[in-house]
């Protein structure tokens, strides 16, 4: 059964091939049980060796072949197999399976149908390497498969060049993430002498003191490389501009799996991280700030996708803010739940967009409850989990991290303040969606409603989102135990408190209208502060200006060649000699004359020891 | 003879006077017929060097180059007389700053 | 004698080529195709024969009779020079490579040449034979000659069947190099006096002029002498303004010859060449070096960015990929020097196959500005995919072989100057902006659905399939690459240490 | 004078009396296809006369040291002027039936070169010179129409009589100071001379060297060589690059070595003066020309600047003297293919001597092409051909003697070079837009001959370098 894992990722590699090679010859039926079935499939392998793997939970390693060795340095393609890798395969495999079967639907008027499943079970295929790489060089070859597998999704119309552009950003953008991370890699090798990510630990501990320099370096490393894919903050600016990909696509990568991959990678290493404290508090520090910052934006975006966007973002945040303090399971399990979640409302919002013939504007829909109950009350819970609200699945692993945050001594209160201003925010921007989108009245008409392909992954994702709290991670000894001692009482009703008060807010606001808040918001300060957040604090616009625009200045600059200048210097001064001898060579006689008397008398000036 | 032995030296400096004569002559007239006699000039400045210093070592050879000079000064204005009648006839001027049709 | 027939066949095949002309202008590429074949097979049968050949032994840097091939013939005894010839991991790789590339030239201008087929394959089959030389080629004169001659072919292919600017262009290419290897021919020359008043004897042989005692000054500026030449080829920045031109003007056969194979005749010399001459000059020189490579790296994504034909931006990415071989030569270590090895030979293909799409592309759309482009997967979808596959590749995709280059360099680099491989590794993220660029400008965007254009046919693909799989292969195992690398390397290093005591 | 004498002479004899045969078939009947004959059974005749008196060397009187290394020289100044004549046939096709006297003039100045190859004394070197030049001034004018070739020939005439003149009074003062005129006893008493008196001898050599660098048109002395080249008749030209110069830098080299004019450093930086500034100039006064019968009087003056560096490494016999056989035998044949060539291709018609006249000529004439190719590639000194080998025993001599500027001087030149040599051949594989129509131009089997001589001197260079060393 073990052995079998290896197959895991390669089935959907295979039919992903098979798509390339003849997808265009392929009938649309064919393209779909291809696609659909090699990760249904993948899910199933996944579920087998899970229920084989609880039976006795003892992880495995399995070599397939040595990658390169020079020297001592010998990555293998090998997996590694425990809890942490099971719970994102089934992730992976379950909300991918789904999706799949959601897009079947979604993509079938569309005329690259082949290409488009092929591409995303590329993805598929990518991101389970790099969640069972046992090694660090593997696992960035998955990192590396699955951007670029995002940035063909991105840019998956690419008729349309701004898609172009958001596809080539989010590629970049991550690229930036991604060269730190390998000088990381090139730091821990050239240190600790091997990339397996078990052996590094070892090595680490034995090599390193807690607090030492060497090990803050790589981790910080490492960290740029998780923030870029997982867009944090300050390489966040690609995620909402991804949403141009189809819907599905958004719900799958930029939702569930990849954008989580850097929360993976840092839970992977936390043994090392464990060595550095000050890397964990920039984790911290870093995901708090992001939630916070994305969290404002989601109040103010109007675009039903970039509110999505900017709420993964958020919630990625919460994540990081979890690995920060230390609360490395319940930074995985909010990963779990928040890609059951996140997942069930973006294909909502892509039935709503489907339906409403690609309308994005919150404001131009409404009224939707009636005409589309199931996507509406998908909806409901994805939001209700969303905002954390008692018992759903977001509830839970929220819950955890702020409580955690909390008992961290020192800024723990701080930390656990900011999230509660978080989690509000979170309550009342997912319900400001909810009563704008769906309650009110209609402004557009759909055409109809979801079909059974894209009813069956909602519903099924509406169960994970509202009982996926109840699952146990089989995490217990992969990460080392959070202290056990609970924090005072109030701090867990505040915690469960504040959402709820976001939800009546947002009710009181954007629904009943009892709290006008138009005066306040019409404020010409409050104007500009809205354009602030929403112009997701103005981040765009300054990295347009410090790197994104000298580049381009650079490249203009340099287009002409300064270099060549140089040669074409040399060569205009021998030209212009040439120009003045063949002047002298002006067929007069007396002027060869003079010239040899010339020469005569340097020649003999020379013998005589003139000079 | 002794009356009149005239250092090696004045003879040389006499005919390097006449040699740079003759060279003059030769850069600064235009006239072909005038270049041909400048040439005269400073093969005849040789010829009383060669003369003058076979005196001094009293050897003949010095008269005996001076016989091939002047041989080699008939053949040379032989031929160049030859050319000038040419030129004449091509270029219907004996100016040789005219004679300039090749250039670059 | 293996060698010398090796050479033979393409040279006495390029006559074939050119006298087939008269039987239609069709045959010449086929001899020529033929030709280039029966190379190969020749080749691999050859090898085939050989047990000896997996691991290829230890051959030690200085003795002939640990190499997998040694052939040594008087030529000019009065000067001890010899038609000596000698085949280790690092030549054998390197002949493969251009005989493979070879095929890949051939079929590439099956269609657009429209004139003079046959001196064109001659031509083509010539430059081969010369590189073969080059790479193959230990005595000193002997190479330099190689060196040389291989340059008029490919002359004419830039000259006769090149685009606008083809005088221009090819004049540029034959100057800086020839240039160049006259301060390398002083250099030859100057080592094989000084070997000569050493010894009283005349010999051009590596194996008889490595170390070779000489004051540290002198040793200095021959190896400068050898360094500028190899550089210039490379090409290396500041020498590398040759390239673009020579790239964007040559027609698409001689574009891929001159990506793939005669680009890295420079990274060869390096590594033989270069450093083992000199080790303690070369490691004196080995910083600036460093520098200028990682100068190139960058300075060559940068202008890739700033181009508009996309002929020219494909030659900028060579100047910084080949960058990167530059750094790994001069980082010398097993790391950094297995892969610069590497790079030269998955650069080979990634380039040659980018250079065969653009000629498509100019044989159907007659322009290589990207501006005119656009959309183009609309219309040409098998080789949109094509495009993508290998611009993914040339921007370091791992599983590709690029990626298994550039990160080996980068490693090995970072043992010698962390500071530097930062530098280097931002060409990374340039990278990643001009291949994509490249791919937006001209498959992606609004498709002009009124061209009618024809896409790859079976010719096209099965060429560029045996490229992909040779990537994707080097890609996921390189190992077989790498041990043949290996033993060659090992001897380099070892021989390098014990003359200059430790690392370079 | 015995007969030994007599048969070491004998090449000089063979000749002699090919002229004297010449004149009387002239004074009988005249036909210029007889004396055609003649003239081509003398030139033959002095090859194997070059090569029987190989048995007899020996100095001759004072006045000429017959040795196998002039003896060598002779033979190839004799196949030289024999390629001269079998191009000069169809050159003056046109020029009427008066040609006989061409032929005796190219006997006579072919005398003038092997008398100056072999002489060993001052008036044997005058005597070789003069009777070399003044048949060549004639052989310069010899076409009846056209302003080109007599403003060359009184240009070359005056110019070459100034030189000459002032070559002799170098030689004058020479003899004032030391009172020999042979090489021999020169060397060994300047010495002595220098010590008392070195006004005259340093004065003395710096005129000789002046006088000598004309007639080999080193910079500045130079500035007669491209309206030369470009008023004479084709094969003219090629006699005058090949035989006049080979010749005058023989004599050079014998004087420079019996005179022991190595052993004044002053003249030596002199020389490394003079080559430096042919180099450059040279290559750079040819770099746009479009005439490429003045292109290759430049190109000339940078070769005869790369010789001179050979000659400041000479000291005796040694790699420096091969080199010296080697270049000399090298250019002499390319330069000879090369001509061969541009004799066919443009004739006599001034504006056929444009490069643009050679543009697509691969595609016109594939041999004609090809072995200009191979003799400018050889110009240039790509290997396989002989300049290449040239080149290399250049580098090697200045590298043994550490003549770095020169050297560096070599380089940038030859860097510089490379470039007129390609825009020719650039022309040439230029593919019209029209159809080409096929255009064969006579005497193939000559410049295909030659060509393949620069070629196997280039690629096979063993055999004659060991002849080299053995003459």
């Amino acid at each position: 059964m073990r052995q079998l894992i290896g197959l895991i990722p390669l089935i959907p590699l295979l039919s992903s091939v098979c798509l390339m090679l003849l997808g265009s010859r392929l009938p649309r039926l064919w393209i779909g049980l291809l696609g659909v079935g090699s990760v249904g499939l993948a899910a199933l392998l996944t579920g087998l060796t899970a229920v084989d793997f609880l039976a006795n939970p003892e992880p495995f390693q399995l070599t397939l072949w040595v990658w390169m060795q020079v020297g001592n340095f010998a990555p293998g393609v090998a997996f590694y197999f425990d809890g942490l890798t099971l719970v994102m395969m089934s992730v992976i495999t379950g909300v991918g399976f789904l999706i799949h079967l959601f897009s079947t639907e979604f993509m079938e008027e569309d005329k690259s149908y082949a290409r488009y499943f092929a591409y995303l079970n590329m993805f598929v295929a990518a991101m389970l390497i790099l969640v069972m790489a046992d090694n660090l060089l593997l696992l960035y070859l998955g990192w590396e498969g699955v951007g670029v597998c995002s940035y063909l999704l991105v840019g998956f119309w690419y008729q349309n060049s701004a898609n172009g552009q958001a596809a080539r950003k989010a590629f970049i953008v991550t690229r930036i993430g991604d060269t730190a991370m390998a000088l990381g890699l090139f730091l821990l090798f050239s240190e600790l002498g091997t990339l397996n990510i078990q052996a590094l630990g070892v090595a680490a501990n034995e090599t390193w003191q807690v607090g030492d320099k060497l090990p803050l370096i790589a981790c910080l490393l490492l960290l740029a490389g998780a923030v870029g894919k997982s867009a944090q903050l300050p390489l966040h600016t690609w995620l909402p501009d991804a949403m141009a990909g189809p819907t599905p696509v958004s719900a799958l990568i930029h939702a569930a799996t990849m954008v989580t991959a850097g929360v993976y990678l840092i839970a992977r290493t936390h043994e090392l991280y464990l060595l550095a404290p000050i890397a964990m508090i920039a984790v911290a520090l870093v995901g708090l700030t992001t939630s916070l910052m994305a969290a404002f934006t989601a109040l103010t975006q109007r675009d039903i996708k970039r509110i999505l966007a900017y709420s993964t973002i958020s919630q990625i945040g919460y994540m990081f803010l979890a690995l920060g303090v230390g609360a490395w399971s319940a930074g995985v399990f909010h990963l779990m739940t928040h890609a059951f979640f996140k997942a069930l409302l973006f294909l909502g919002s892509g039935a709503i967009i489907h339906c409403l013939h690609h309308e994005h504007d919150i404001f131009k829909m409404g009224g939707l409850r009636t005409r589309m109950p199931v996507t509406f009350w998908s909806f409901m819970i994805g939001s209700a989990a969303l905002a954390a609200l008692p018992m759903t699945s977001g509830f839970f692993s929220k819950d955890q991290i702020l409580l955690q945050a909390y008992q961290v001594d020192g800024i723990g209160p701080w930390l656990w303040l900011g999230g509660l201003l978080g989690a509000l925010l979170t309550a009342i921007y997912s319900f400001r969606l909810v009563f704008v989108v769906f309650f009110g009245k209609a402004n557009t008409e759909p055409d109809r409603d979801t079909g059974w392909r894209m009813a069956l992954p909602l519903s099924l994702l509406c169960a994970l989102a509202l009982f996926g709290g109840w699952i146990m991670l089989p995490v217990a000894e992969v990460f080392p135990v959070a202290s056990g001692l609970h924090p005072a009482h109030w701090v867990e009703y505040v915690s469960i408190a504040v959402p709820v008060v976001g939800v009546v807010i947002a009710y009181l606001v954007f629904y009943s209208g009892q709290l006008p808040v138009d005066g306040l918001l019409n404020r010409p300060s409050m104007q500009s502060l809205q354009r602030f957040w929403h112009s997701g604090w103005g981040l765009d616009a300054l990295y347009d200006r410090l790197f994104v625009r000298p580049y381009y200045a650079l490249a203009a600059l340099l287009k002409g060649e300064p270099v060549d200048a140089v040669y074409g210097l040399i060569v205009a001064i021998n030209q212009t000699l040439n120009g003045w001898l063949a002047e002298g060579q002006s067929g007069q006689m007396r002027r060869y004359l003079i010239s040899m008397v010339f020469g005569l008398i340097v020649v003999l000036a020379i013998l005589l020891g003139v000079f | 003879m002794d009356g009149l032995n005239i250092p090696l030296s004045h003879i040389l400096l006499v005919s390097s006077l006449l040699f740079a004569v003759g060279m003059l002559g030769l850069m600064m007239r235009r006239n072909i017929i005038f270049i041909l006699m400048s040439l005269e000039v400073m093969l005849n400045s040789t010829a009383l060097a060669f003369v003058a210093a076979g005196a001094h070592w009293g050897q003949p050879d010095g008269q005996i180059v001076f016989m091939l000079i002047l041989s080699v000064a008939a053949a040379e204005v032989a031929v160049g007389l030859g050319l000038v009648l040419q030129i004449q006839r091509r270029f219907k001027s004996l100016d040789m700053d005219n004679a300039n049709r090749m250039q670059g | 004698m293996l060698m010398i027939n090796l050479i033979l066949i393409l040279l006495i095949g390029g006559l074939l080529a050119m006298l087939s002309q008269r039987y239609g202008s069709h045959v010449p590429r086929m001899v020529a195709l033929a030709v280039v074949l029966l190379d190969l097979v020749y080749l691999l049968l050859a090898l085939s024969g050989m047990p000896e050949l997996t691991g290829l032994q230890a051959p030690v840097p200085g003795d002939p009779q640990t190499w997998l091939m040694h052939y040594r013939a008087e030529w000019i005894p009065a000067f001890g020079i010899s038609f000596e010839f000698a085949l280790d991991g690092i030549s054998l790789l390197m002949v493969l490579l251009t005989l493979v590339l070879g095929v890949v030239a051939v079929s590439s201008s099956w269609t657009d040449v429209n004139i003079k087929q046959g001196f064109f394959e001659a031509n083509l089959l010539w430059t081969l034979a010369g590189v073969l030389g080059v790479f193959m080629a230990l005595d000193l004169f002997l190479f330099f000659l190689f060196w040389e001659v291989m340059l008029i072919p490919m002359y004419f292919l830039i000259a006769i069947w090149g685009h606008e600017q083809r005088a221009y262009a090819a004049m540029k290419f034959f100057i800086f190099t020839q240039a160049s290897g006259l301060l390398m021919l002083v250099s030859v020359l100057t080592l094989a006096t000084i070997h000569q008043s050493n010894t009283g004897i005349w010999s051009f042989s590596y194996f008889d002029l490595l170390n070779t005692q000489m004051a540290a000054q002198t040793a200095y500026w021959l190896m400068l002498g050898f360094f500028v030449a190899f550089v210039v080829k490379l090409p290396g920045f500041p020498f590398h303004t040759w390239l673009p031109d020579a790239h964007t003007q040559a027609p698409t056969a001689g574009s891929v010859i001159l990506a793939g194979v005669l680009l890295k005749t420079g990274a060869y010399g390096l590594i033989r060449f270069a450093v083992p001459l000199f080790p303690e000059a070369s490691m004196e020189f080995a910083p600036i070096a460093l520098w200028l490579g990682a100068a190139g790296v960058v300075y060559g994504a940068v202008l890739a960015f700033a181009q508009t034909d996309f002929k020219r931006l494909v030659a900028y990415s060579s100047v910084s990929h080949m960058g990167f071989v530059l750094l790994g030569v001069y980082a010398w270590n097993q790391l950094a020097l297995q892969g610069a090895v590497m790079q030269m030979v998955a650069h080979g293909f990634s380039t040659a196959a980018l250079f065969m799409i653009a000629g498509s592309l100019q044989e159907r759309l007659h322009t290589r500005d990207m501006c005119e482009m656009g959309g183009l997967w609309h219309n040409m979808p098998r080789m949109g995919a094509v495009a993508m596959f290998f611009i993914v590749a040339s921007l370091g995709l791992p599983g590709l072989g690029n990626f298994v280059a550039e990160f080996l360099v980068l490693l090995g680099l970072f043992q010698v100057d962390p500071w530097l491989t930062m530098i280097a590794a931002l060409g990374l993220i340039t990278g990643a902006a001009y291949s994509l660029l490249l791919m937006q400008r001209s498959f992606q965007g609004e498709p002009n659905i009124s061209r009618q254009l024809n896409d790859f046919g079976t010719r096209e693909m099965l060429t560029m399939a045996l490229m992909m799989v040779a990537l994707i292969g080097l890609g996921l195992y390189p190992q077989p690459v790498l041990d043949m690398a290996q033993p060659v390397l090992n001897g380099l290093l070892q021989f390098s240490a014990t003359v200059v005591g430790g690392q370079l | 004078m015995n007969l030994s004498q007599m048969q070491a002479l004998m090449p000089l004899l063979i000749l002699s009396l090919t002229a004297v045969v010449l004149m009387i078939q002239a004074s009988i009947k005249r036909d210029q296809a007889t004396a055609w004959v003649i003239t081509a059974i003398g030139l033959v005749l002095t090859i194997w006369g070059a090569i029987y008196a190989r048995d007899f060397s020996q100095t001759v009187t004072i006045l000429l040291t017959v040795d196998s290394w002039g003896l060598f020289f002779s033979s190839l100044m004799a196949l030289a002027a024999l390629v001269t004549l079998l191009l000069s046939r169809e050159s003056f096709a046109d020029e009427g039936q008066r040609k006989e006297e061409y032929y005796l003039l190219l006997v006579l100045s072919l005398l003038g070169a092997l008398v100056l190859i072999q002489s060993s004394h001052m008036v044997s070197l005058l005597l070789g010179m003069e009777l070399m030049g003044v048949a060549l001034y004639v052989m310069i004018a010899f076409p009846e129409k056209g302003e080109l070739p007599v403003e060359a020939a009184i240009k070359y005439l005056v110019l070459s009589a100034c030189a000459s003149v002032i070559l002799l009074y170098g030689f004058a003062l020479l003899y004032a100071a030391t009172g020999e005129l042979s090489y021999a006893g020169l060397g060994a008493k300047a010495g002595a001379a220098y010590a008392q008196n070195p006004l005259l001898i340093l004065a003395g050599t710096g005129m000789v060297i002046s006088g000598i660098g004309f007639k080999l048109s080193l910079v500045p002395f130079h500035m007669w060589t491209p309206d030369v080249y470009q008023g004479a008749p084709t094969p003219v030209t090629g006699y005058l690059a090949t035989v006049s110069k080979g010749a005058v830098f023989v004599a050079l080299t014998r004087m420079y070595l019996d005179g022991q004019l190595y052993q004044y450093p002053s003249l030596i930086n002199a020389l490394v003066v003079i080559a430096i500034a042919s180099m450059l100039i040279g290559n750079l006064l040819a770099l746009q020309q479009n005439n490429i019968k003045r292109l290759l009087a430049y190109s000339s003056i940078a070769h005869l600047g790369y010789l001179l560096v050979v000659l400041i490494a000479l000291t005796g016999k040694g790699l420096a003297s091969d080199a010296v056989t080697y270049y000399l035998t090298a250019y002499v044949l390319t330069s000879l293919a090369a001509f061969a060539v541009i004799a066919r291709v443009s004739g006599e018609d001034a504006t056929q001597c444009q490069i643009s006249a050679y543009e697509g000529l691969f595609w016109r004439d594939k041999v004609q092409a090809i072995c200009l190719t191979v003799a400018l590639l050889s110009l240039a000194g790509i290997p396989l051909t002989a300049g290449f080998i040239g080149k290399f025993y250049v580098i090697t001599v200045g590298v043994q003697s550490s003549l770095w500027a020169l050297l560096a001087a070599v380089v940038v030149g030859s860097a510089i070079a490379i470039y007129y040599y390609l825009r020719i051949i650039f022309a040439m594989s230029k593919v019209p837009a029209d159809a080409v129509e096929h255009q064969a131009y006579p005497g193939r089997v000559l410049a295909l001959f030659l060509t393949l001589l620069v070629f196997a001197l280039g690629s096979w260079p063993e055999p004659f370098i060991n002849y080299a060393t053995g003459l």
